[in-house]
């Protein structure tokens, strides 16, 4: 019998611009769009942009971690933690506008959280109070997406939409490493192409789509894919904050000023489990972890910071009390949320009417009323499945 | 009024909407200068341009779903599915996305697409291009479907549906493409007859039988109607217009007075849309129904090759042994159902 | 006999056919080392290989398509389909090929598939993660779809489904994944009872009223008609077991003992199988029935977020509803449906 | 307003071997693969060959002709002519073995011809008188694929069979340039990329998908896309038919030596309309037809052979009256082929019994039989729809 392997998907060399110890490194193509973050633009308050992009990272992990703790203790369904993706999600978040529009798959809580999502929006679905959180048009940020890779084709719709608006407007449409196996995300990459679409696809490469290495998906490292549909790639270090800060700010200036589509491989790790229901010591290896977590996104930055002055311990100790805060607010936010109406089960199905809908509403609503009123013969006897 | 084919109609109603409203843009496969395989879409591109007529590259879920972000932006894109047996790739798009972003986003986000597609069988053509799709779709919450059957209906319920809110797939009966009829071009949105999008139309009067089609087989029904007259029998003919809601009313109110019901489609019968119309009349007229509702429909086979299709399709002889049956006669050609 | 869960069941199934015929193999995602999502193929990688238990990249279109490839080279593929809700980017593969290609093939080319697919709701899963999409399955012809109850089916159907020269839609309830129950393991594949794949079974006898169910709701209708019986109601409850064929045989034998039937899904209503059911049993049946065919189905809305999904599940209180309104017995909770 | 632009899909220099003069030019890489028909392995009869090869473009292109002008005539309801498609159809399918297994669309009537289809078999789908022609397994060749790219994961999943037989087979599947768009097609180059399958991708760039040109489907040549997948991948002249020889042996030597998959873009032109239901004056300028009559594969061919003097008037005369010949036997087999029974409708829907097909087959029975006892009120009236 012959064997097949299934290996690739790594090699290369991701673009770092501060490595793992905190040290930045010039770069020739990129410093230039991180000239404010260096110091170099006047009237720029250098500390103030990097803590802010610091603390949201702390936060961000700490409200992730809060996430999986409500999540453990039966406040929310399930929860999918990005704890090791902070650099990738907080780096290219600061880079996108207000106006822009971003298409986020399910892990995005911290790009969500960025963009200044309330902090009930972040938890909301995972509790099933709803199936979605934000406003998509306050946060212009369309509502998570669970179907794998659906979200890109959106993305580049709405960026076609920019397009004839004739409007400067950029789309950022995150995914995962799986999503890239997925026809929806390769026709994506067409459409895009095709109309050279203002549109970033940023792919957090997290090395992982559940229990199956990147190597299931991707023969070539996952940057290599975009070129051939004529979008411009780039591989970047996923945990080098400010190599995703430049490299998505690269991408939207191309966007805005009509240049077309971009792919983004952010080379990162998802330290924790796929979800709170995932057990990942069933696939992988302990070590794995071990290596990633010298590679830490916020380690790195904090080092970094602290070489230049930035962050000491009042710095650090400040962002502390402020993780602790937010999540603080996020628990008692979700404890306190209140169940949704069972006849809001017929709400927004339809914009306009429809009347078999509402036969079965009103037939429901007679039901709900005869079980309360304790009658017939179904009132006697218990539910099943617990409500 | 005008005479002109249900292409004509359903391109002058097309252009109308556009005309209304510039966020209207259509998308599909050769819709630009060919016009569409179907020629829906002449002219258009020329009149509008390559903005609001897109021709897209070659793959209907990437159309599905850049026309949803397009209605995230705000347009309300008109998708052209070439032939019905092409609609299958965008299914995912159209169950998980179109269907259900109204209800996800707590009606935050309007998915005002309507999906156009050529459907049904009876043009010798070769496979995946005779496809009666429909019950997926009425089986899908979230979305509306429409059947159109002819030219004037082609042209008010293309504007109807286009301006609707909700996502409406909106089936045309491919052979019938040719068929003439006079068209009211002043009827506004709300179409000639003041029948909304959601409304049955009653073909023909009549008090033994109530004989529901749709799509392609309306006229055939309206054809049977009066075949079965000049036997003494008096066949209510109704066309169903919308598939999804069914309109009831008018449905329950004919049995009412009939007492007997038979349903015509293209589509296999098995959990196909007779299905549905049967069980929820019978729920709802019970006490009045002299026979149970007859399903005159295509087999339970794929759509076959075209030596074939005229006996997988109901024509008027297989929809006139229907009527038969339901009236118990005893001259039905097939016998009945009851106690085989 | 043994005990096991539902979910070691189908694992030893699975095993017990992996064994029988080197051709079989898996497919899906996550199914190797992590034994799926919920470890249906626990440790199957481990003793046959990664031939023969293969995590495919992520992409169901795809899955469904190299399997089909694997059919043309003399494979049986079992396909794992991680949750209902991602198995409609494979359904263009699954309508225009899979369930086509034996008839277009002109017998030539069989495409013994078996298309495994948890589904239902009641396990508080986010979007997605909870339809029950097997009408869609039901109105294609070419496939045959079955839907399993309890440890025992699923243990001697798997196999059957994967013996069967057509393709099967499997529809495995994930909300009984962990009931036990108990286990011929000898029984080869016409399992005990010798029930074969097509075959309905009747879960308890009655003489008042006939209920059906099937998967995750077969379980409920047992329980149902426990219920009934304390007040005096005798109900026959059926386990449907195949969706497609369905076995009209034993429904016909039952409603016209009975006179009365109500059908119970998870799925949305319209155009859902409670309708195919209704309508064809009616057909069959008219002259026994003594009152409509009562549906209790899920709502015809897309499936909600978890705090509401126990609103939208049948469960006993709405069978018990239905059946109340079947008997015509005044005290049903939500009144009669007729004459609304 | 901005406006977008759809040019691209072009550009590269495609390898050729034969230039449209018909001037053998000699090839590094792929001189290896011709050894054959230059004459340079003793004991092959390097004229007979050669001239297999053209025969077989000639009868393919005549029985093109012959299919279009049995559709004008009633004869079938549809016909996709390959005109200008002959040197990638039977250049490609003289390198496949007998073994090697087919997946073809719609439009590879020349390679079923060349593979030695009968000649009912290549009209009977177009005629309506089945779904398909050839048998599957005498022929190592499915039945051709309607759904665009479709067919191109059943020749994945093929090939992963034969990988996991640890058989010497290869696989090929052909598809168009608008089939690149499709999510299928890209699916199938991650799986065949994944494992490293044994098939070769064979994509005639005829330019045009129905109305719409290339550069609609592909921003950049698209034989860059493949690569992208892992895949290696060349761009050959698809009118040059030892070009189309030479690479697809190439690609099969990689597919059975282990080497995994390779992905062939023929450039090429679709001569004819898209099929008889067509109208190309619609979309596409009567020019750009006329300057592909220059790159006429045939015509290149015949060319080089007779410069070579394996070609002469005799040889001329007895392809053309093979062509003549097997026309005139198509054209009988079509006009005589006999309806399939009514009845035939329920056959072969399922391997086995199906009881309430079988009540509808019954049905019908019964219901036919009435109908031509002349019984029922049915009976009187004319069907519509002319059977
Ligand atoms: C169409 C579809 N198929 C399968 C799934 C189940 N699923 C959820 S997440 C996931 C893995 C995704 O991996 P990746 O794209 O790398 O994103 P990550 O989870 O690593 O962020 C899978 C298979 C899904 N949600 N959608
Ligand atoms: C999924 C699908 N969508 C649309 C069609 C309709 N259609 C048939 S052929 C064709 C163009 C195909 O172009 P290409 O892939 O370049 O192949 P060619 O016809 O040029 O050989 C289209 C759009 C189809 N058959 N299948
Ligand atoms: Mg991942
Ligand atoms: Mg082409």
């Amino acid at each position: 019998m012959s064997t097949y392997q299934m290996t690739a998907g790594h090699g290369g060399s991701p673009i770092q611009l501060l490595s793992p110890d905190g040290v930045r490194h010039p770069h020739e193509r990129y410093d230039r769009f991180l000239a404010d973050v260096d110091g170099n633009v006047e009237g720029v308050d250098r500390a103030a942009l990097l803590v802010s992009i610091y603390e949201d990272m702390v936060v961000a992990r700490r409200v992730d971690a809060e996430g999986t703790a409500l999540q453990r203790q039966g406040q929310l369904g399930l929860w999918p933690p990005f704890v090791g993706q902070e650099a990738a999600q907080i780096g290219s978040a600061h880079a996108i506008g207000a106006d822009d529009f971003i298409f986020p798959s399910y892990r995005e809580i911290g790009v969500a959280y960025a963009r200044g999502a309330e902090l009930p929006d972040l938890v909301r679905q995972w509790r099933g109070n709803a199936h979605s959180g934000w406003d998509p048009f306050v946060m212009n940020m369309a509502p998570s997406q669970v179907v794998i890779g659906a979200q890109t084709l959106h993305a580049v719709g709405y960026a076609m939409g920019v397009l004839f608006d004739g409007a400067e407007t950029a789309v950022v449409t995150y995914f995962g490493d799986g999503a890239t196996s997925q026809g929806d995300v390769n026709e994506s990459m067409v459409f895009a192409a095709s109309f050279q679409a203002p549109v970033v696809f940023f792919c957090q490469n997290n090395q992982w789509a559940i229990s199956e290495p990147v190597g299931i998906q991707a023969h070539v490292p996952i940057a290599r894919r975009a070129p051939g549909f004529g979008i411009s790639s780039v591989r970047i270090d996923g945990n080098d904050v400010l190599a995703c800060l430049a490299a998505t700010r690269e991408a939207l200036e191309r966007a805005r000023s009509g240049n077309g589509p971009s792919f983004i491989e952010a080379v990162t790790y998802r330290m924790g489990p796929h979800t709170t229901a995932d057990d990942p010591t069933r696939y992988r290896d302990a070590n794995e972890l071990e290596d990633w977590k010298e590679k830490d996104p916020i380690a790195r930055f904090e080092a970094y910071l602290a070489s230049i002055g930035v962050v000491d311990d009042a710095v650090r100790a400040r962002a502390a009390e402020k993780a602790d805060a937010v999540a603080a607010a996020l628990r008692e936010a979700t404890i306190h949320m209140p169940d949704p109406e069972p006849e809001s089960l017929f709400e927004h199905v339809y914009a306009g009417p429809q009347p078999v809908l509402e036969r079965q509403r009103d037939h429901f609503a007679r039901y709900r009323h005869g079980i309360e009123g304790g009658l017939g013969a179904g009132a006697e006897t218990t539910a099943e499945g617990g409500r | 009024m005008s005479e002109m084919t249900f292409a004509k109609a359903l391109n002058a109603g097309l252009r109308k909407s556009m005309e209304r409203d510039s966020k209207v843009v259509l998308m599909g496969e050769d819709i630009g200068k060919l016009g569409g395989v179907f020629r829906i879409t002449d002219g258009l591109q020329k009149d509008f341009g390559a903005h609001r007529v897109i021709d897209t590259p070659l793959a209907e879920s990437g159309i599905m779903g850049t026309a949803i972000g397009m209605a995230y932006r705000g347009y309300r894109p008109v998708i052209e599915i070439q032939f019905d047996g092409f609609v299958y790739p965008a299914f995912d798009q159209i169950v998980s996305q179109v269907a259900k972003l109204h209800f996800r986003s707590l009606g935050r986000i309007k998915v005002p697409l309507t999906i156009r597609i050529p459907f049904g069988g009876g043009i010798g053509s070769p496979e995946h291009h005779s496809e009666s799709p429909e019950a997926y779709f009425v089986h899908t919450a979230g979305l509306r479907v429409v059947a159109v059957s002819n030219p004037q209906d082609a042209y008010s319920m293309i504007q109807q549906a286009i301006a609707c809110d909700d996502p409406v797939v909106f089936f045309e009966p491919k052979r019938r493409y040719h068929d003439k009829g006079e068209v009211d071009e002043t009827a506004g949105l709300e179409g000639p007859g003041g029948l909304d999008l959601g409304a049955a139309r009653v073909l023909t009067e009549g008090t033994d039988v109530t004989l529901v089609g749709y799509g392609p087989l309306a006229k055939t029904c309206a054809d049977a109607a009066t075949a079965a007259s000049d036997e003494g029998i008096s066949v209510e003919a109704i066309d169903l217009r919308s598939l999804s809601p069914i309109d009831y009313a008018t449905l329950e109110a004919s049995v009412r007075k009939t007492g007997r019901l038979v349903i015509a489609h293209e589509a296999s019968q098995t959990a196909g849309l007779g299905a549905e119309i049967a069980a929820s009349i019978t729920e709802r007229c019970f006490y009045f129904l002299e026979h149970a509702p007859v399903r005159v429909t295509g087999f339970d086979v794929p759509y076959p090759h075209s030596k074939l299709e005229f006996f997988h399709l109901p024509d008027l002889d297989r929809i006139l042994d229907g009527v038969d049956r339901a009236m118990g006669r005893p001259n039905s050609l097939s016998g009945t159902e009851e106690g085989e």
